[in-house]
């Protein structure tokens, strides 16, 4: 089994978890002074998108693993997550499609 | 019983092709000016499906004729090309074969749904509820009244929730059961749903879309034809669904003003 | 890559192939796992984010009083990933112990958690959000908010119950160090979730 | 998820309660043996279901006998309801996609034979496979008590499109508490494949015996492997949506439901939903499905034909990547099922042209096994019979995918005869003789008799003509505009097509009835057939090399090694065989016939 990870302190993990909060603490600033707005959500999926990654490579050890097992988590995930996305084009749809009803 | 199995197949897949060949069913002929785009599209698309049916129907009974019990000896035949031929022929051909339907069914698409209705398009609402649908003119005005859905009342024949007390737009509004419309006039259909999801379905009109609940979609067409068609609900809507129907009468201008006249005085 | 002590044991480990991942398969099936687990995630977030972006006046509700809540909660749960880590170290090394001990920080640390998620909820329950109604807008907030969070919570409690058994199996030697480890991967993964949750449901909420 | 420790039972000795054994067993073989018998009795009552509507659709005032005791209110005189008609259709289709084409192929088939292909004793988690199974049943438990309750089964279909079926009774009978034992039956079902998936995966990736590389996996091994990695995230998906679902039923929720309907007169008390979203959620989830049905089949078929055809596929390689390009576009496609029903007009362009990108694996792999055969020594039994009728109905099937794809012809064809048709021969009818194919072919290895071939052939040729008669009309009955999910045809251009209808009503009871002949021959031959040798149809894959059926433990605890891909036949050897098994060291001689 992997051993990564035995090697090395714990400065790599703290350094990780600082980021993990970091990041967490950036979130709030940008959505404290920042209320509303549709902008506002590329920039947090951004941010929520690096805290997860920091956590599945580090804390999670997938960057210590074998390639294949980083290309399979990788690919396998981002393909299927990406594809569940199609029906953003409706919301709008509903959002302002109504002119006749109430 | 490999040169029975090869006949059956062969047998089957002529048999399947006759009606088709023959045109034994057919939708009701096309009565709209978009139409013939649908239907030589799917005609296209139904020759090189033919084909293709027939050529691996055919290619698969005549290779189970041929090989099936063979005990030779010696070298082995391999399909000429081997694989990559076929996976080539694939590739490209059909490829190409989907690309191009794919490509050229695009137009028809978009006569439909990317063209947005001439400016003198004749406004209908259409309505869907269980399991009916109901039809309104905006009347002299040209303008639908705001719908209330909580005024909504069959017993008082309020179909639409309509109330004329408050709102002018509503006074002239004209509500019927069934779909009058004058021919070669681009109609200009705004469809809403009362419950739940219903379908607008004209197989002569060659149009058809879902009503969606909470949506309210719209759709253009003309018609071409004067007589009465048929209007069909296609999405299950409940235990009515196949008697969910309504008429759809084609005039010419004249009697199309004619009975708007005598709607409007029913109302 | 000594895996059948894992995934077979027993008198008789028989010579297999390796796996492509050089993981024992009690690893690979915890990612395998996760991996439809961020697919129900990820349904749930996508009907979350649906339905709010067609919902015009979509409540905002969230003071700061919220928002530290919700921080400290997260600084909790990003301390519990971090000391879940010394358990693994500490299992790799076999100091069954220390590995028992910090696993039970960790779960103290989820516990605790738990707790103030389960506070908050209260609180909005306490300010009259149910699932179907609340005071600020549209009744869709509440179905969101308790579906999107309950999941979350869901998936916290039955990590907590994992770690109690295998931090104590583990002591006792009734599971390996493997087991920590995937303990730590579904545990990670909990916190992975709650990453997107902050500002998706809390952060864009915050009353203007 | 932390039992996983449970090592295989193999490991502890052979069980020897007759319930560690037969009922609440550990080993993949009798597993896979309870899921067969589980679809087997989903696929009889799917059957009775299609049974009741073909005769209401061809007589539709019939009095049909006994079926008042059914339903009393459903069916009134025997007479069924327009409604009674809606809810049978309801379960057949959700009984059938679920437990019978999901569960035979895949759970059935992959759970006995994908440990023994791969060399392995048991699956990695026996206690997860059990759980599979158990959980899958209490699914079918569940989703068959809704006949019981007041108002019956769910009348909105197997795709349950809100707010029917989100509103509650309002919306039509069995919309009530039907509906959500129905949503309820299917969050279970995707719990026990779940950890069927789990247990797929790890047993293909980590439990190969020595020698046995990824590239020397059987193909029915690797299309089980492809399935899983579909199921699990496919049926992760549909999990949610079905408590959502609930929830709008129980809670109170809007998730599905938007502001403003009214049902007789009253308005809803809900707002805020959308409708579309269900169909988004259900749709991602249902286009690998249909796969998951298919893709075990093309495995299964392939598995036999190449054993039958005595040689190597020209390329197997272009099938597995075919399989995996489906896989791949099954997850590109999902909205070509809702071209009309309210989805974008553009998304239906963004999702035409990777669903007419199907047609090229599809075509790949047809044209393979087409090819293949030119120069084969093609031996005919049941099992290659039903493999080649697969291929048949695979292409029937496809064609018609051709319209469908394209948004501008599903204006006139969707939501007819066409699209059921389409479907039916596709995953339904074609994968159905996929699981015929495997029978036949494995069921002496599973139960240890041979099968009686004589039957076998009989049940092959007429269910083979039946099956064309009654769903190549369907596409006819589609093309002439015949919407689906009619209890009745009332309407003036439907009345000419009712002899048609009569006529497929006709040729579906006979099919059915022609099946009774596959469950006498199933149930005779396990009892009374012939004992099977370990390798009857000289196969090379290591389900061949033990004794029928197999010991507890697989492998008699020897642990096989592996030399060989799967496809070593039409080969020269020494002993004058023309095969050599995948564990034997024996190498080909030169001057073979594949040479």
């Amino acid at each position: 089994m992997s051993t990564a990870g035995e090697q090395g302190g714990l400065g790599k993990y703290i350094v990780v978890y600082l980021c993990m909060l970091a990041v967490t603490g950036i979130e709030v600033a940008i959505a404290g002074s920042n209320p509303g707005g549709a902008h506002l959500l590329p920039i947090m999926l951004i941010l929520a998108f690096a805290g997860a990654l920091l956590g599945v490579l580090f804390f999670m050890g997938l960057a210590a693993e074998k390639r294949s097992l980083i290309l399979f988590v990788a690919v396998f995930t981002l393909f299927v997550m990406a594809t569940i996305n199609y029906g953003w084009t409706d919301s709008f749809r509903v959002l302002m499609g109504v002119p006749y009803a109430k | 019983m490999g040169k029975f199995l090869a006949v059956t197949i062969i047998v089957i897949a002529i048999a399947s092709a006759i009606p088709v060949v023959m045109h034994t069913w057919e939708p009701p002929a096309d009565i709209s000016t978009h139409g013939h785009l649908i239907d030589s599209q799917r005609d296209d698309t139904m020759i090189e499906a033919g084909v293709s049916f027939l050529a691996a129907q055919i290619l698969l009974a005549i290779f189970i004729w041929q090989f099936a019990g063979s005990k030779r000896e010696g070298k082995r035949k391999t399909f000429p090309g081997g694989a990559k031929g076929l996976v080539g022929a694939a590739l490209v051909l059909v490829g190409a074969e989907v690309l191009a339907l794919g490509a050229f069914g695009t137009k028809a698409w978009a006569t439909v749904y990317f063209t947005p209705p001439k400016a003198d398009a004749m406004p209908i609402q259409v309505q869907a509820g269980q399991f009916a649908f109901y039809f309104r003119y905006p009347g002299p005005d040209g303008k639908f009244g705001p719908i209330h859905p909580e005024m909504i009342n069959e017993g008082t024949q309020n179909l639409f929730g309509l109330d004329p007390e408050h709102d002018v737009e509503s006074r002239d509004d004209i509500v019927t059961a069934e779909m009058a419309i004058p021919v070669n006039k681009e109609i200009h259909l705004l469809m809403h749903a009362k419950d739940v999801s219903h379908s607008f379905y004209v197989p002569a009109l060659r149009v058809h879309q879902d009503f969606v609940p909470g949506l309210d979609l719209s759709l253009h067409f003309t018609a071409t034809q004067v007589g009465k068609y048929e209007i069909v609900c296609s999405q299950l809507c409940g235990l009515g669904h196949y008697n969910m129907r309504a008429y759809l009468e084609v005039m010419s201008q004249a009697d199309f003003d004619d009975w708007q006249k005598k709607q409007a005085a029913a109302q | 890559m000594s895996h059948p002590d894992v995934a077979l044991g027993g008198h008789h480990a028989p010579a297999m192939e390796p796996s492509p991942f050089a993981i024992p398969a009690i690893k690979l099936a915890m990612w395998l796992f996760i991996i439809s687990d961020i697919m129900t995630f990820a349904a749930c977030l996508v009907a979350y984010g649906f339905l709010r972006n067609a919902t015009p006046n979509w409540p905002r509700p969230y003071h700061s009083s919220t928002i530290i809540s919700v921080l400290v909660m997260t600084v909790i749960l990003v301390t519990s990933s971090l000391i879940m880590l010394m358990a693994v170290r500490a299992a790799r090394a076999g100091d069954r112990a220390n590995a028992f001990r910090w696993t039970m920080v960790t779960l103290a640390l989820g516990i605790l958690f738990a707790i103030l998620h389960v506070r908050e909820w209260f609180g909005m329950i306490g300010q009259g959000v149910t699932l179907s109604t609340n005071p600020w807008g549209t009744g869709l907030f509440g179905g969101a908010y308790f579906s999107v969070t309950g999941m979350e919570l869901l998936h916290v409690i039955a990590a907590l119950i994992a770690l109690l058994i295998i931090g104590l199996g583990y002591k006792s030697g009734r599971y390996g160090a493997a087991h920590v480890e995937n303990c730590n991967l579904f545990w990670q993964f909990i916190n992975i979730v709650w990453m997107f949750v902050v500002p998706l449901v809390y952060l864009m909420d915050i009353a203007s | 998820m932390h039992e996983v420790s449970a090592a295989p039972a193999a490991h502890h000795g052979p069980p020897t309660t007759f319930i560690r054994k037969h009922v609440f067993s550990t080993d993949h073989k009798v597993i896979g043996i309870q899921y067969y018998h589980l679809a087997l009795v989903a696929v009889v009552v799917g059957m009775v279901l299609s049974w009741l509507m073909r005769i209401h659709l061809g007589w539709t005032n019939a009095a049909i006998p006994g079926l008042q005791a059914l339903s009393a209110n459903g069916a009134p005189g025997g007479v069924m309801t327009p409604e009674y008609y809606l809810q049978l259709m309801t379960m057949h289709a959700t009984i059938m996609v679920f437990f019978v084409l999901t569960t035979a192929p895949f759970a059935a088939f992959g759970n006995y034979f994908l440990p023994i292909q791969t060399g392995a004793e048991d699956m990695p988690f026996p206690h997860f496979n059990m759980m599979s199974f158990w959980v899958t049943l209490t699914g079918f438990l569940v989703l068959v008590s809704a006949f019981f309750v007041s108002d019956g089964p769910p009348l909105a279909g197997w795709t349950s499109y809100a707010p029917l079926s989100a509103i509650g009774k309002a919306a039509g009978p069995g919309q009530g508490a039907g509906q959500v034992i129905w949503a309820t039956a299917l969050g279970i079902f995707c719990v026990g494949q779940l950890l069927g998936a789990l247990n797929f995966i790890s047993t293909v990736l980590d439990m190969r015996c020595k020698g046995m590389t990824l590239s020397r996996l059987p193909v029915s091994a690797w299309a089980w492997f492809i399935t899983s990695c579909m199921g699990l995230t496919a049926f992760a998906v549909l999990m949610p949506a079905c408590i959502l679902l609930i929830l709008d039923h129980v809670a109170g929720t809007s998730f599905f439901i938007p502001s403003g309907l009214v049902i007789n007169d009253q308005l809803i008390p809900h707002s805020g939903g959308s409708t579309l979203l269900w169909q988004h959620l259900f749709w991602f989830f249902g286009h690998p499905e249909v796969y998951i049905a298919i893709v075990p089949g093309m495995g299964i078929v392939t598995h036999v034909l190449v054993t039958n055809m005595r040689r190597p596929m020209l390329s197997m390689k272009a099938i597995l990547y075919s399989m995996w390009a489906l896989a791949f576009l099954s997850y590109m496609v999902y909205g070509h099922h809702m071209f009309v029903s309210g989805m974008n007009p553009f998304s239906s362009l963004v999702f035409s042209f990777p669903t007419l990108m199907i047609t090229i694996p599809s075509t790949i792999v047809v044209l393979i096994w087409i090819g293949s055969l030119y120069g084969s020594q093609l031996r005919i039994n049941t099992a290659s019979l039903f493999a080649l009728g697969f291929i048949s109905m695979f292409v029937s099937g496809g064609v018609s995918g051709f319209f469908l794809a394209q948004p501008s012809i599903d204006i006139m064809l969707h939501a007819t005869y066409f699209v059921v048709g389409h479907f039916h021969m596709v995953m339904g009818v074609a994968a159905m003789f996929g699981i015929f194919s495997g029978t036949y072919f494995w069921f002496p290895k599973m139960y240890g008799r041979m099968m009686d071939e004589t039957l076998g052939k009989i049940h092959f040729w007429l269910t083979f003509v039946g099956t064309y008669c009654i769903f190549m009309p369907f596409h006819y009955l589609g093309w002439a505009g015949n919407v689906r999910r009619y209890a009745a045809f009332t309407d003036d251009y439907l009345k000419p097509l009712i002899p048609l209808h009569q006529f497929i009503s006709v040729a579906a009871l006979f099919t059915g009835a022609v099946q009774l002949i596959f469950i006498y021959n199933f149930i005779n031959s396990r009892f009374r057939g012939a004992p099977a040798p370990p390798n009857p149809w000289e196969g090379t894959s290591l389900e061949w090399i033990m004794p029928s059926p197999p010991p507890w433990n697989n492998f008699g605890g020897k642990d096989p090694v592996v030399y060989h891909d799967a496809e070593q036949y039409g080969v020269k050897t020494a002993s004058g065989a023309d095969y050599i098994m995948q564990n034997s060291p024996e190498q080909a001689l030169p001057g073979g016939d594949g040479d």
